[in-house]
């Protein structure tokens, strides 16, 4: 099943057309590749769908209901979480206080009851609430092997763990689809393998995943169908062999042959 | 000699009242709001009316101020949150102008520049707190003060301040993890005007009269520089820095000097703190303190 | 002799090491690049040669001259690394987006006194690229990324600098417009003896472009030789090729 | 981090003990003085501050109260009720003051005087005009006529003596100028005549152009201008600038000399009420002359009233401790029976409520030099010229 | 409103008044348009120029009557309290704002807010809270065209704001100090790579902004007196034109000083505003444009990346 899918999808700055009528989709339960040059257009399609930027035109699907427009407070709530390409922390924040946001809207009784009770409410009142918070909390932290770091500052953290605190906020929302950007990007071979894992065994909690991704070897051996996007257009769609072997995906990445 | 102490701690008092309202809207929130001002005069000026012309109680009028204020901070709040740094400082400042220049000539509500005098004193039961008796308004103003601390304390360590600060450090990664980035700003917004709305009620009842030129920018400065003295998000702190900072401002009186130290080198120094701080210790006196939860909570406490 | 030596450096941000004791050189005339994923450091070494990044131990030479070192005083600013005669070419290009083509190449230029000698370099510099002599009078902001990356290369050579360091030309471009900017590069070294450091991800392309070559990995360097030799190179290709 | 904070715990021990050592002086004649000395009113306060510490001096000269010196002590209300009310406090309280200058607006005064009223402290104001500041208690004089007394004859000599029906007004939007304009204006429009413009401005404006083209294209007999000395300068000077025709009035503000220096010519022909004169006295000489030697300036109507101001109160120090110790109610008793006391702005007597008992003077600016009119008062709503 | 003289009337009151913004916020946007930063301190670096502009001039006249050495002596006055402005900005920057400039923005601003308290407290210690005269140098008797008056003060703010906007304009985009400020403004890191000494640029841009703000002072002193609180608000009214014209932008700065003086003005004649809200009017137009157009009438949209 599609869990998500775009129609038409097209965002234009100016008369540049970033992304340009794209129909893309991730099925439900599998490891979806989002690859190309840089500059295809793979990020403002990942901001397009996750409520950070509005499409010029086409339209979004989740779970086969149109989100187009959404703003991304509300795309999150619908089980949609992502990561950023240029990892975006609450640095000053520490690292469980991180994950606990990504625990936030699941909490209080939003969205519309007793609003202003809520904010004042007793610290006793929400202890409960809070230690549920907490549990969570670590058990994603636990899920990184990076408990030990539960009280530092995020910004303290090393850049491979900054990386999988980011992945680890995004999960404790407790999405039904994950948005990865550049998940590898500045991990070493082992680092990157490791994460490899690790996505495999987000999957197999059941959470459906996106990756936008440089490192092909990482991309041909977890995902389970590849998009490839070329200046702004989709060229091809497959499982990795066959966009191992498809012409179009092979001069875009490394020009025609003489 | 001790009242004069016990005055400038009430004036302590009120005034961290403000910076506590102020260190929601920029030490978590990350908003640089320059209107601190014109919500304390609003508060000021509905207790004033409504003591003098309908003849309520502080204690009628206390939560009044508090929703107008709050009222007004959304109204601000709701246009000009979108803009960001200085823009915020330099529309929220105007915002406090505002709000003065039309207490100023609203003549037939708020007296113009007269102001309101002959402010009713603060009772409670049948005790009243006369401000002359320093003791009882200081029990008052602490009594507020420490409610609204711990208040404040659990607001900034429920799921909302940890929204708030999250937005601080980054808005579109909070929006991405669906906190409601709109409504957690007008909300901070909201309620750091409150309190100064409070502020401004005690004000009232303890100088007794009210007039427009005791709202300028130059208030909400003041309290700007508590928060940054004392150490953004950090509510202790900032209560710190509201002592500092009225020590400072009656520093001449205090020491005795203030027939011999000409009268602007009190400014001139509180501009050359404002400077040195800034170079030495931008984090402030105490520097932030950020909150840790989970298993090291009671030795993190301990520390402290 | 070597031109550029760079010995036993580390620079750190904040608790982080992002160099550790990266020791390098780079020959005159030579093209020399340096490959590794993203985050490896590459980046950082390059702003640490310029004095853009202080040190936290080591020193960098420059024919025989001190130019950074761990101590502030003692190293050279920026703007007097840049009269030495080092031009970077900051990675995502960095051009002057509100000022016009020409604009940005006077700012290459600013060093140079006479307009004369200025006149003369921007008119090379049109003939070698002639997109930029087509929108010499347009905003920078309005030129493709190659475009931008040509002229942030032309913006580097306008003060005739004895090295040029490119920080990732490649970024975000089409294939066949990194091989003409190779291509480009490959020409500056050789007509007029520039010595080239060339920092790049797409680890192919740089070797067979250089000469010799460095491996960086979570800021060490992890190997070094000749380029035809890192080419093949097992390790190289199985962590850097995907191959 | 340890360092830091102990320069803090050292900033809020150090500031309370040095308050503390400061302890109670026996038998100390402070007298104190509350005004704006920073912001943007300081120049209105330094000029006051400025008499009361030359009367000061030269009372301690010549003995003071048996030998022993009356010491004035300066706090700074920055023209806000929070530190004017802090400053009494202080004075009250530390300095424990037998008697107040002070202070210079409406405002502030309001509330010093409660506080004053309170604590038994006299106090004299040398500017607060509005009608209401001395119903607030028996310890509450001035030196300055009330806004209603002002306006009154302000109002009278405009219609009947000047013969003007038609009058524009701008005036400031603050305590003083505001009372003023609505005194005059209510006499004048009550014996027939018309108010054709009110156009207001802040204090510290420097930018009269838009109200006055405006009161030009009303077309009125003359301009009030119940303002500050150095608003009026500017207002005057804009005026002549836009070739306003019409003749200008104003208050007492206009007797700051320091408006001939803003001004020059422009004064010409302008004709203002302020505080009525004995013949120019050997003892005003006398004072505005050692009072520009000394700061540089020339004092103001305000100056003025503070001199008279402290020295009503150290005649009243004077009389309190001939038995050998002084109080607070004593001051305040020897202030109320003052009779008749020559000032340097004229003879000063008390009414019942602590209000100046004057007359007003009308002046005439002849070039730049105002020439003294006469004196008046309203009786039973008709204007009577004294002498 | 009443006759079209009237009508014009206001509007040359009302340009002069912009005139006079226009003049202060050239000197707002030059420093915001390199540091990101609001130079708090700038209105009372104008008040420092102011008196010492008066007191040269006094000293140079002497008792000199009007004539061609006043007008000399003047503009003589005006050069050298450029110069001395020039240098006091200079080390204001190097001591209060360049130890900041990695802080975060909060840093400079208070910084700067420190600096305005010690400049103008200073001024009103050493030199007393009254106002100064600043005495015309040359014979300010207005003249009439069709019914509307105007002095010959109003044409020299008008024309110098004109002329220093256009010599600026000149300076940034032609000459090479001034391409190396605005590459500055645009990049720093990158600047010094091109061998430009970004300090130098900068000390540059704040004795530039000094020394107009000091020529202005003494324009602004002719007519409305010199006085320790003058940089206050006027400096926050020449902040809103600037923010209005679109700051860091040089005409923006001109535009939005003629938009601020002729909307107060008008909204004073013509719409009964009291005067006393005049500052609301010119507040209430800052909101408003920051929303609808928070770059102002001539900035540019910057987005920011994700």
């Amino acid at each position: 099943m599609k869990l998500l899918q775009t129609e038409k999808l097209t965002r234009a700055y100016g008369g540049v057309m970033a992304v340009n009528e794209v129909d893309f989709s991730a099925q439900e339960g599998l490891i979806t590749g989002l690859i190309g040059p840089n500059g295809a257009g793979k990020t403002t399609l990942f901001n397009n769908m996750t409520g950070l930027d509005i499409p010029t035109e086409g339209k979004v699907f989740f779970d086969e209901k149109e989100i187009t427009g959404f703003p991304s407070h509300k795309i999150a709530r619908l089980g949609i979480a992502r990561t950023f390409q240029n990892i975006r922390l609450f640095k000053e924040m520490s690292v469980i206080e991180n994950v606990m946001i990504g625990r936030h809207f699941m909490t209080g009784e939003s969205p519309h009851k007793k609003r202003l009770t809520n904010m004042f409410k007793s610290y006793f009142f929400m202890e409960s609430e809070e230690a549920l918070m907490l549990e969570n909390a670590h058990k994603w932290l636990n899920f990184f092997d990076m408990d030990e770091f539960a009280n530092e500052d995020a910004k303290n953290l090393p850049y491979g763990r900054q990386r999988e605190l980011e992945i680890a906020r995004a999960l404790a929302s407790n999405p039904k689809i994950l948005f990865l950007d550049e998940p590898a990007a500045g991990m070493n071979p082992q680092e990157t393998e490791h994460l490899m894992d690790t996505i495999r065994k987000i999957r197999d909690t059941g959470v459906t995943v996106v990756l936008i991704e440089h490192d092909m070897k990482l991309v041909m051996s977890i995902c389970d169908n590849i998009t490839v996007l070329n200046y702004g257009q989709k060229i091809a769609q497959g499982t990795p062999k066959e966009i191992k072997n498809n012409p179009l995906v092979i001069e875009a990445y490394l020009g025609k042959e003489e | 000699m001790v009242n004069f102490f016990l005055l400038i701690l009430i004036y302590s008092g009120i005034y961290a009242l403000m910076a506590i309202g102020q260190n929601l809207i920029t030490g978590y929130t990350g908003m640089l709001s320059l209107c601190q001002a014109g919500f304390f005069a609003i508060g000021s000026y509905v207790t004033a009316i409504l003591a003098t012309s309908l003849g309520w109680s502080l204690w009628a009028t206390l939560p009044v101020a508090a929703l107008l204020s709050a009222m007004f901070g959304v109204l601000i709040g709701l246009p000009t949150l979108r803009l960001k740094g200085d823009y915020l400082a330099i529309a929220t400042l105007g915002f406090g102008e505002i709000v003065r220049n039309v207490l100023n000539n609203w003549d037939s509500l708020t007296g113009g520049p007269m102001g309101i005098q002959r402010i009713p004193m603060a009772t409670i039961f049948s005790f009243t707190i006369n401000p002359y008796k320093k003791w009882a308004f200081l029990a008052l103003v602490i009594l507020i003060v420490v409610i609204s601390y711990y208040l404040f304390e659990r607001l900034g360590r429920s799921r909302m301040g940890r929204a708030l600060q999250a937005i601080r450090d980054d808005e579109i990664a909070a929006a991405s993890m669906g906190i409601n980035v709109t409504k957690y700003k007008v909300w901070a917004f909201a309620i750091g005007a409150s309190v100064a709305g409070i502020a401004g009620s005690l004000q009232s009842v303890f100088s007794l009269s009210v007039t427009p030129n005791s709202y300028t920018f130059m208030v909400s400065i003041m309290v700007l520089c508590m928060v940054v003295l004392g150490g953004m998000g950090n509510f202790a702190a900032v209560i710190l820095g509201a002592f500092i900072i009225q020590l400072i401002s009656y520093f001449p009186q205090l020491t005795g000097l203030s027939s011999v130290i000409p009268p602007q080198f009190k400014q001139i120094l509180f501009g050359l703190i404002l400077v040195v701080m800034m170079i030495w210790r931008p984090q402030g006196i105490i520097g932030v303190r950020s909150y840790r939860v989970g298993q090291k909570k009671s030795k993190a406490k301990g520390a402290k | 002799m070597a031109l550029l030596n760079i010995d036993n450096i580390s620079v750190s941000y904040g608790s982080i090491k992002a160099l550790k004791q990266v020791s390098m050189h780079v020959n005159e005339g030579d093209i020399v690049s340096l490959i590794g994923a993203n985050g490896a450091g590459k980046s950082t070494l390059l702003k640490a040669i310029v004095g853009l990044e202080p040190l936290v131990e080591g020193s960098i030479t420059f024919e025989d001259e001190i130019i950074c070192c761990d101590t502030v005083s003692k190293s050279v600013p920026t703007e007097k690394i840049a009269k030495k005669g080092i031009a970077l070419v900051p990675e995502g290009r960095r051009v002057f987006a509100d000022m016009s083509v020409e604009e940005n190449l006077d700012m290459g230029a600013f060093l140079i006194r006479d307009e004369e000698v200025i006149r003369k370099k921007k008119e090379e510099m049109y003939d070698f690229f002639p997109i930029l002599g087509a929108r010499r009078k347009q905003k920078t902001r309005s030129l493709s990324g190659g475009e931008q990356q040509m002229m942030a290369i032309a913006r580097a050579l306008m003060s005739s600098p004895r090295m040029i360091l490119l920080d990732e030309p490649g970024l975000g471009l089409a294939p066949l417009i990194i091989q003409d900017i190779f291509d480009k590069i490959a020409y500056i070294n050789k007509s007029e003896n520039v010595t080239v450091f060339l920092v790049e991800q797409n680890a192919r392309m740089a070797l067979k472009a250089s000469t010799e070559g460095y491996v960086m990995e979570n800021g060490r360097i992890v190997l070094s030789g000749s380029s035809k030799d890192l080419l093949n190179n097992d390790s190289v290709q199985s962590a850097y090729l995907g191959a | 981090m340890k360092k830091s904070l102990l320069t803090v715990l050292a900033i809020v021990m150090i500031a309370p003990a040095f308050v503390f050592a400061q302890g109670d002086k026996e038998e100390a004649y402070n007298v104190g003085f509350i005004g704006p000395m920073t912001g943007d009113y300081a120049n209105y306060g330094i000029l006051c501050n400025n008499s009361a510490v030359l009367a000061v001096e030269k009372f301690n000269e010549a003995g003071g109260i048996n030998g022993t010196p009356v010491t004035l002590i300066t706090e700074d209300s920055e023209g806000t009720i929070e530190k004017a009310s802090s400053s009494i406090e202080k004075l009250s309280s530390t300095d424990n003051i037998l008697a107040l200058v002070g202070p210079i607006f409406t405002g502030s005064t309001f509330s010093v005087a409660d506080r004053c009223q309170n604590e038994g402290i006299p106090l004299i104001t040398p500017s607060a005009t509005h009608a209401d500041i001395t119903k607030t208690g028996d310890m509450i004089f001035r030196t300055v006529v009330s806004d209603g007394l002002q306006g009154e004859v302000a109002g009278h000599y405009f219609y009947e003596v000047l013969g003007h029906r038609k009058l524009a007004v701008l005036y400031a939007k603050n305590d003083y100028s505001q009372g003023l304009y609505e005194s005059m204006s209510a006499t004048f429009e009550s014996l027939g005549g018309e108010i054709v413009a009110a156009e207001t401005c802040l204090v510290g404006d420097k930018d009269f152009k838009t109200q006055l083209t405006k009161i030009k294209a009303a077309q009125p007999d003359a301009i009030y201008i119940p303002n500050y000395t150095v608003e009026m300068a500017q207002i005057l000077e804009q005026a002549a600038q836009l070739s306003v025709g019409a003749p200008f009035v104003s208050c007492d503000g206009f007797s700051n000399p320091e408006i001939y220096n803003l001004a020059g010519a422009y004064t010409d022909g302008v004709v203002y009420v302020g505080p009525a004169k004995v013949e120019a006295s050997d003892a005003f000489n006398e004072f505005a002359e050692e009072y520009k030697s000394v700061y540089g300036i020339e004092p103001d109507s305000f100056a003025i009233n503070a001199y008279d101001g402290a020295n009503i109160i150290l005649n009243a120090i004077k009389t309190a401790a001939a038995d050998g110790k002084a109080t607070r109610q004593e001051v305040r008793d020897a202030i109320a029976a003052t009779k008749d006391y020559e000032g340097v702005g004229g003879i000063i007597n008390f009414a019942e409520n602590g209000d100046l008992v004057a007359y007003q003077g009308v002046y005439k600016v002849n070039g730049t030099t105002p020439e003294y009119l006469g004196a008046f008062q309203v009786v039973n709503g008709k204007l009577v010229k004294v002498d | 409103m009443g006759s079209l003289s009237e009508f014009f009337q206001h509007f040359v009151n009302g340009l002069t008044l912009g005139g006079v913004y226009a003049l202060i916020a050239l000197g707002y946007t030059m420093v915001y348009g390199i540091l990101k930063f609001i130079n708090f301190a700038h209105g009372d670096v104008l008040m420092v120029g102011a008196y010492i502009g008066l007191f040269v001039f006094d000293a140079l006249r002497g008792s000199a009557p009007l004539g061609a050495w006043t007008f000399i002596a003047f503009f003589l006055a005006m050069l050298i309290s450029m110069v001395l402005t020039a240098a006091l900005g200079v080390v204001i920057e190097r001591v209060a704002y360049k130890p900041l400039r990695k802080a975060s923005r909060l840093a400079p601003l208070l910084s700067a807010i420190g600096v305005s308290f010690i400049l103008s407290n200073s001024a009103a210690w050493a030199w007393g809270t009254q106002s100064r005269k600043l005495n015309y140098p040359f014979d300010n008797t207005p003249f009439e065209i069709g019914g509307v008056v105007i002095t010959p003060h109003q044409v020299l703010v008008l024309v110098v704001s004109i002329l220093m906007m256009v010599a600026l304009k000149v300076f940034v985009d032609r000459s090479r100090m001034g391409k190396a400020m605005r590459a500055t403004s645009l990049d720093q890191d990158t600047a010094r790579l091109m061998g430009i000494n970004v300090n130098v640029v900068i000390s540059l841009t704040f004795a530039i902004g000094s020394a107009l703000a000091a020529a202005g002072g003494m324009l602004i002193a002719l007519d409305f007196k010199a006085y320790p609180t003058m940089g206050m608000m006027l400096g926050l009214k020449a902040f809103v034109a600037a923010v209005v014209g679109g700051i860091g932008n040089i005409g923006g700065a001109m535009l939005g000083g003629i938009t601020l003086g002729l909307l107060e003005t008008f909204g004073v004649a013509v719409f009964g505003i009291p005067q006393a809200m005049k500052d609301t009017i010119s507040f209430a137009v800052l909101i408003i444009v920051l929303l609808v157009r928070p770059q102002g009438l001539l900035g540019k949209v910057v987005r920011e990346k994700v």
